[in-house]
């Protein structure tokens, strides 16, 4: 980020290259995630309801508490962010806490629910609604972990207080990218545990 | 380095009302409708969650148009594709 | 001269495939000379020369731009014209399939070609089917309507004097169709990868006169045949 | 200059050999690396083709220089079917992926970008070091596919389910897994120097340089990139998908278990058509720097050009299905797709036309960076035109998979990439190492290629509209084919001249780095920013960041003396 300097009055745009860079970023996962929706959708509507079976089994209840979590964090992480645009380096480390305690949970769901379906039998040899389940599932769960993983680092650096002065706008572009690992999710329940 | 103060909206309501939207869409699925239009409707208010989320936790709406296009143009390429391959992949298998 | 670049063709509509081709060939191959002639002229007429400054000319105006807007505009309704040739020939080809009382059903499998014949009664699955390995038996004029299927990878039916050439989808059964003109034994090639053994996938297309058709016919279904008669 | 470092770049001295060279986040280094990577991937893919060749002509026959690979891939230098279709899949997979992209998109666009749009570095300088490293490691894994156990991905480039989606049907284990590896690592990598470039130009651009003052390179480069982001997606998705299929036994591909093939080859298209022109348009970019230079007059339409390379790009995304008129597909669907196909001929006769008009009434030298962008654009002219016969979907029911299309691809392919990128090696030369290639040796190396790439190619259309199919191993098999084997041989010996002809380059390319003559800070008097500065450019390229007043292509202003106005300087230069 050391050409950061040359934004000036000749740009189009007011946009500081991180956050340009976070939004291509996203603009691209955008795709490879649409993909994989459109995979599935297409697949779903050409078994005409056959699959309505096997999704009968994932728990909407689980799912919807999940969902509850993830929503939750999303506020917290945008209130991390709130709070450092107000400079409450308090307020904002604690945010950023419970974000990762939620991003934790929301992982720890899901191995638990991950887990019962196995033990039930349904693994993703059980059919085309079981792989794409855990092929969905997964590659949106590893997004979380990554994005854990990288809320977590923040959170360090705010608690020993090297997060300010110059990389506290990360907690921004995080906050980007864990939003839209938010509505990846937001498309990804009702297609998975509703609409059988 | 962030250039300008963002308006910060009260997210606590925006929160409430994603939390709300998930609820209907839950109890939809137990309603006695048929099944289209349950489906339509859940699915309806995905996107509208999904729109507010990007609109105020992710700022789009206080976002110059560039960004927005950046946003916007990938789901509009997603729908088309969708949409071009149902003849194929869906009715003539 | 273009004659020589096609192998032969005795299929119905492989006339039309072969016209729009010419047709192309001819609009762009002039297009094409035109073009090249027109670089050539201006690197010999515009060659650096002592003391001779460049024309500034930017094409920002329309007068300038108009020198690469009216070729494209011809290049456009050239393009159109192409299209709406391609659009007829495809229709004749794959719109309505015309009605066949000859039936085949064709599987690619590696590598093979599996050839059916549903028989006196026209239905497959039934005792009198008969099952070919590589060799294909059909009348001369007349329709006929192959179902092409596929055991294990995609497969492509390819019978280049027919100008035919249809992929086989596992899972998928797609109807293709022709009519010969000519009688005659012709290769059958598979055209899509389909593994280590792609290239001998060669089949052969025996295009039979009416009498020997119902000849062979009549070898293949002695009891069925005399019965019907 | 190095007085005048300031606590940024002041580190720039002390870094070791390593942090210098190698592990290095200057955009000019990195933009070398991923030079000299397309430069080894291509010897790869050349050496590929030479074996498809020979094979090819002489089928069945010991290749002269295969002998050394071991058995049970080759057997004395005979080529089995197996290892042929490795080699036909991995070469497409190779040139496309591993030498078109790096050479053009990573080499010019990261070595120029930053430099042409008047910024120290790209935005995200580390970022640009792990891209060309994520490079590295899938070049690595893509070699590393040759050795292990069943050898290289045999499914075609094209990898069509189910062939590619289970190992029983081509017998190749790991080195289809690792092809998908590979493959993923080089999309990532690509991903992350798009995100540079397009942030770098929207947010970096010297006082001055706005959109419309790019030069066209940075353009087609930031088209180029966005095309790429949006239409990789959904086949990273399906990657991902067939490797499961692959390794855990899902049958997201696989009919018996509930896939569909063809959705594969739909997202294969979808990506593979913008594909194209992710690997043209930044080929055209350096055409489009080039031929200014040497008609001393600007690029003729610049806006125009602009436009009609974001409308093919946008159009790119609606047209995948004329690879498929063949496939079973909905045959609705073909008509559509052909109609957009031959449409999107018309931004691209735009382009050329004004290429055209560019040469018009201009004051041509016939150095070698213009000879080949010349050679570029006279042989695309027949890649294009062929073009509409593979969009015409009753045209493409007989020579679709014939090697027509080979010929075709080739013909839009190799001139961009080869043609057009050795135009922009020579004419970038002296800037990336201070030196001038041999003029000489140039000019012959470029007959020598172009003559033989046409005699190449050329025959090959003859060999497609006889029906000859692409990928067959021994057209010997096939009555049909065995009058056409006389081309193949022409086409065999002509592919030789050619692959020893691009000896003449590796001479005269590290001849040149090392003993050629010292070049001047602008050689060609060209007009863009990246002559301003002189050779070796230190680490953050501009002392000072310079202030544009000028378009990039003032050549011959009516009012100056000389016929050129550097970007940067306000009035026209003293010395003419």
């Amino acid at each position: 980020m050391s050409g950061a300097t040359t934004v000036s009055e000749y740009q189009a745009t007011h946009t500081v290259p991180g956050r340009m860079g976070i939004w291509w970023f996203l603009a691209s996962e955008i795709m490879v995630f649409g993909g994989f929706l459109a995979i599935y959708i297409l697949y779903r509507m050409a078994s005409g309801g056959a699959w309505a079976e096997m999704a009968n089994h994932v728990s909407a209840p689980i799912g919807t508490f999940n969902t509850i979590i993830l929503l939750t964090s999303s506020l917290t992480m945008v209130k991390a962010f709130e709070a450092i645009d107000n400079e409450k380096r308090k307020q904002a480390t604690n945010f950023l806490l419970i974000t990762v305690i939620l991003g934790l949970a929301f992982l720890g769901v899901k191995a638990f629910e991950y887990s019962s379906e196995i033990a039930l039998g349904f693994t993703p040899l059980s059919g085309t609604f079981w792989a794409f389940y855990y092929a969905l599932t997964g590659l949106h769960g590893l997004h979380i972990v990554a994005g854990v993983i990288f809320n977590a680092s923040l959170l360090v650096m705010a608690m020993k207080g090297t997060l300010w002065p110059n990389t506290q706008h990360r907690v921004e572009y995080a906050g980007l990218y864990w939003h839209f690992v938010d509505i990846v999710w937001i498309f990804l329940f009702p297609l998975l545990y509703l609409s059988y | 380095m962030t250039d300008t103060k963002h308006a910060h909206p009260n997210y606590i309501v925006i929160w409430a009302w994603l939390v709300f939207l998930l609820a209907i869409s839950v109890v939809a699925v137990y309603l006695p409708f048929s099944q289209w239009i349950t489906v339509t409707f859940i699915f309806v208010v995905a996107a509208v969650k999904a729109v507010i989320v990007a609109m105020y936790f992710m700022h789009l709406k206080f976002e110059e148009s560039l960004v927005r296009y950046i946003a916007i143009i990938p789901v509009l390429l997603f729908i088309i594709m969708t949409l071009s391959l149902i003849p194929d992949t869906v009715y003539n298998r | 001269m273009l004659d020589h670049w096609f192998p032969k063709n005795i299929s119905t509509y492989g006339g039309e495939i072969d016209s729009v081709f010419y047709l192309i060939f001819y609009i762009v191959g002039i297009g094409f000379l035109l073009g090249e002639a027109a670089i050539f002229y201006f690197l010999i007429r515009y060659r650096r020369r002592d003391g001779k400054k460049a024309a500034f000319v930017n094409g920002e105006r329309w007068s300038q731009a108009a020198w690469i807007i009216i070729p494209t505009a011809i290049v456009l309704v050239l393009d159109l014209w192409i299209d709406f040739a391609g659009a007829q020939a495809y229709d004749a080809i794959k719109g309505e399939m015309p009605v066949s009382e000859t039936i085949v059903q064709v599987t690619g499998k590696q590598f093979n070609w599996i050839i059916n014949y549903p028989g006196p009664d026209g239905i497959f699955g039934t005792e009198d089917d008969l099952t070919k390995e590589n060799d294909l038996y059909v009348p001369v004029n007349k329709a006929v309507k192959t179902i092409l299927k596929s055991e294990d990878v995609i497969h492509s039916f390819f019978v280049p004097v027919l100008r035919l050439k249809q992929d086989m989808v596992p899972g998928r059964t797609i109807e293709a169709w022709f009519e010969a003109t000519e009688t005659g034994k012709y290769e059958i090639a598979c055209a899509e990868l389909c593994g280590y053994g792609h290239y001998t996938m060669r089949g052969f297309l025996h295009i039979l006169s009416e009498e020997d058709y119902a000849a062979w016919v009549s070898e293949n279904w002695p009891d069925t045949n005399s019965e019907s008669n | 200059m190095t007085e005048q470092k300031n606590a940024e770049n002041g580190h720039s001295e002390e870094l070791s050999f390593w942090r210098k060279y190698v592990f290095s986040t200057d955009h000019k280094v990195v933009g070398k690396q991923y030079l000299f990577i397309a430069l080894f991937m291509a010897i790869l893919g050349g050496v590929m083709a030479y074996y498809m060749r020979w094979q090819l002509a002489w089928p069945e026959t010991a290749v002269p220089g295969a002998g050394w690979i071991p058995e049970p891939t080759a057997f004395g230098g005979i080529i089995p079917p197996e290892f042929y279709n490795a080699l036909t899949t991995m070469h497409g997979t190779i040139m496309v992926f591993f030498v078109g992209m790096p050479f053009l998109l990573g080499a010019f666009g990261n070595f120029l970008l930053p430099l042409m749009i008047g910024a120290k570095d790209m935005a995200f300088p580390r970022l640009n070091m792990m891209s060309v490293w994520t490079l590295f490691l899938a070049s690595l894994v893509m070699i590393a596919s040759f050795f292990v156990e069943g050898g290289a991905a045999s499914a075609g480039w094209t990898g069509y389910a189910p062939l590619s989606a289970d190992p029983i049907h081509t017998g190749v284990t790991w080195g289809l897994n690792l092809w998908i590896l590979g493959l993923a690592l080089e999309f990532t990598s690509f991903l992350m120097g798009g995100i540079n470039f397009l942030t770098t130009t929207i947010t970096m651009r010297a006082p001055g340089m706005t959109m419309y003052r790019l030069p066209l390179m940075v353009w087609m480069q930031i088209t180029a990139a966005v095309i790429f982001m949006l239409s990789v997606g959904p086949l990273i998705a399906g990657a991902i998908l067939l490797l499961l299929d692959r390794t855990v036994g899902t049958g997201f591909f696989i009919p018996e278990l509930g896939g569909d093939p063809l959705l594969w080859q739909h997202l294969f298209w979808f990506f593979g058509h913008p594909e194209v022109y992710v690997v043209l348009l930044p080929g055209f970019g350096a055409i489009m720097e080039i031929l200014p230079v040497f008609s001393r007059k600007p690029i003729f339409a610049y806006k125009t050009i602009i436009w009609s390379t974001i409308i093919a790009g946008a159009l790119s995304f609606l047209v995948w299905a004329h690879h498929m008129f063949v496939s079973g597909m909905d045959p609705r669907l073909a008509m559509p797709f052909s109609i957009t196909t031959i449409l999107i001929s018309v931004p691209f006769a735009v382009v050329i036309f004004a290429f055209m008009a560019t040469l018009w009434g201009g004051s041509i030298r016939f150095t070698t960076p213009m000879l080949f962008a010349l050679g570029t654009v006279m042989t695309f002219i027949v890649g294009g035109a062929t073009g509409i016969f593979n969009g015409s979907a009753p045209v493409d029911i007989f020579i679709h998979d014939t090697h027509f299309v080979v010929a075709h691809f080739h013909f839009t392919l190799f001139p961009d990439v080869f043609l057009g990128g050795f135009a922009a090696l020579y004419f970038w030369f002296p800037k990336m190492f201070g030196r001038m290639m041999n003029e000489t040796l140039g000019k012959i190396h470029f007959w020598v290629t172009t003559i033989a790439f046409n005699a190449v190619f050329i025959p090959m259309f003859v060999l497609g509209l006889g029906g000859s199919m692409r990928r067959v191993y021994n057209p010997l098999q096939y009555d049909f084919l065995k009058p056409m084997q006389g081309i193949n041989e022409f086409i065999t010996y002509a592919a030789i001249v050619l692959l020893l002809g691009q000896f003449i380059f590796m001479f005269n390319f590290f001849w040149s780095m090392f003993k050629g003559k010292k070049a001047e800070r602008n050689p060609w008097n060209a007009t863009t920013l990246e002559w301003s500065v002189s050779y070796p450019i230190p680490h953050d390229n501009f002392a000072t960041i310079p202030t544009v007043y000028h378009g990039p292509y003032e050549y011959s202003l009516p009012g100056n003396k000389s016929d050129w106005q550097p970007q940067h300087e306000e009035n026209e230069p003293v010395s003419g």
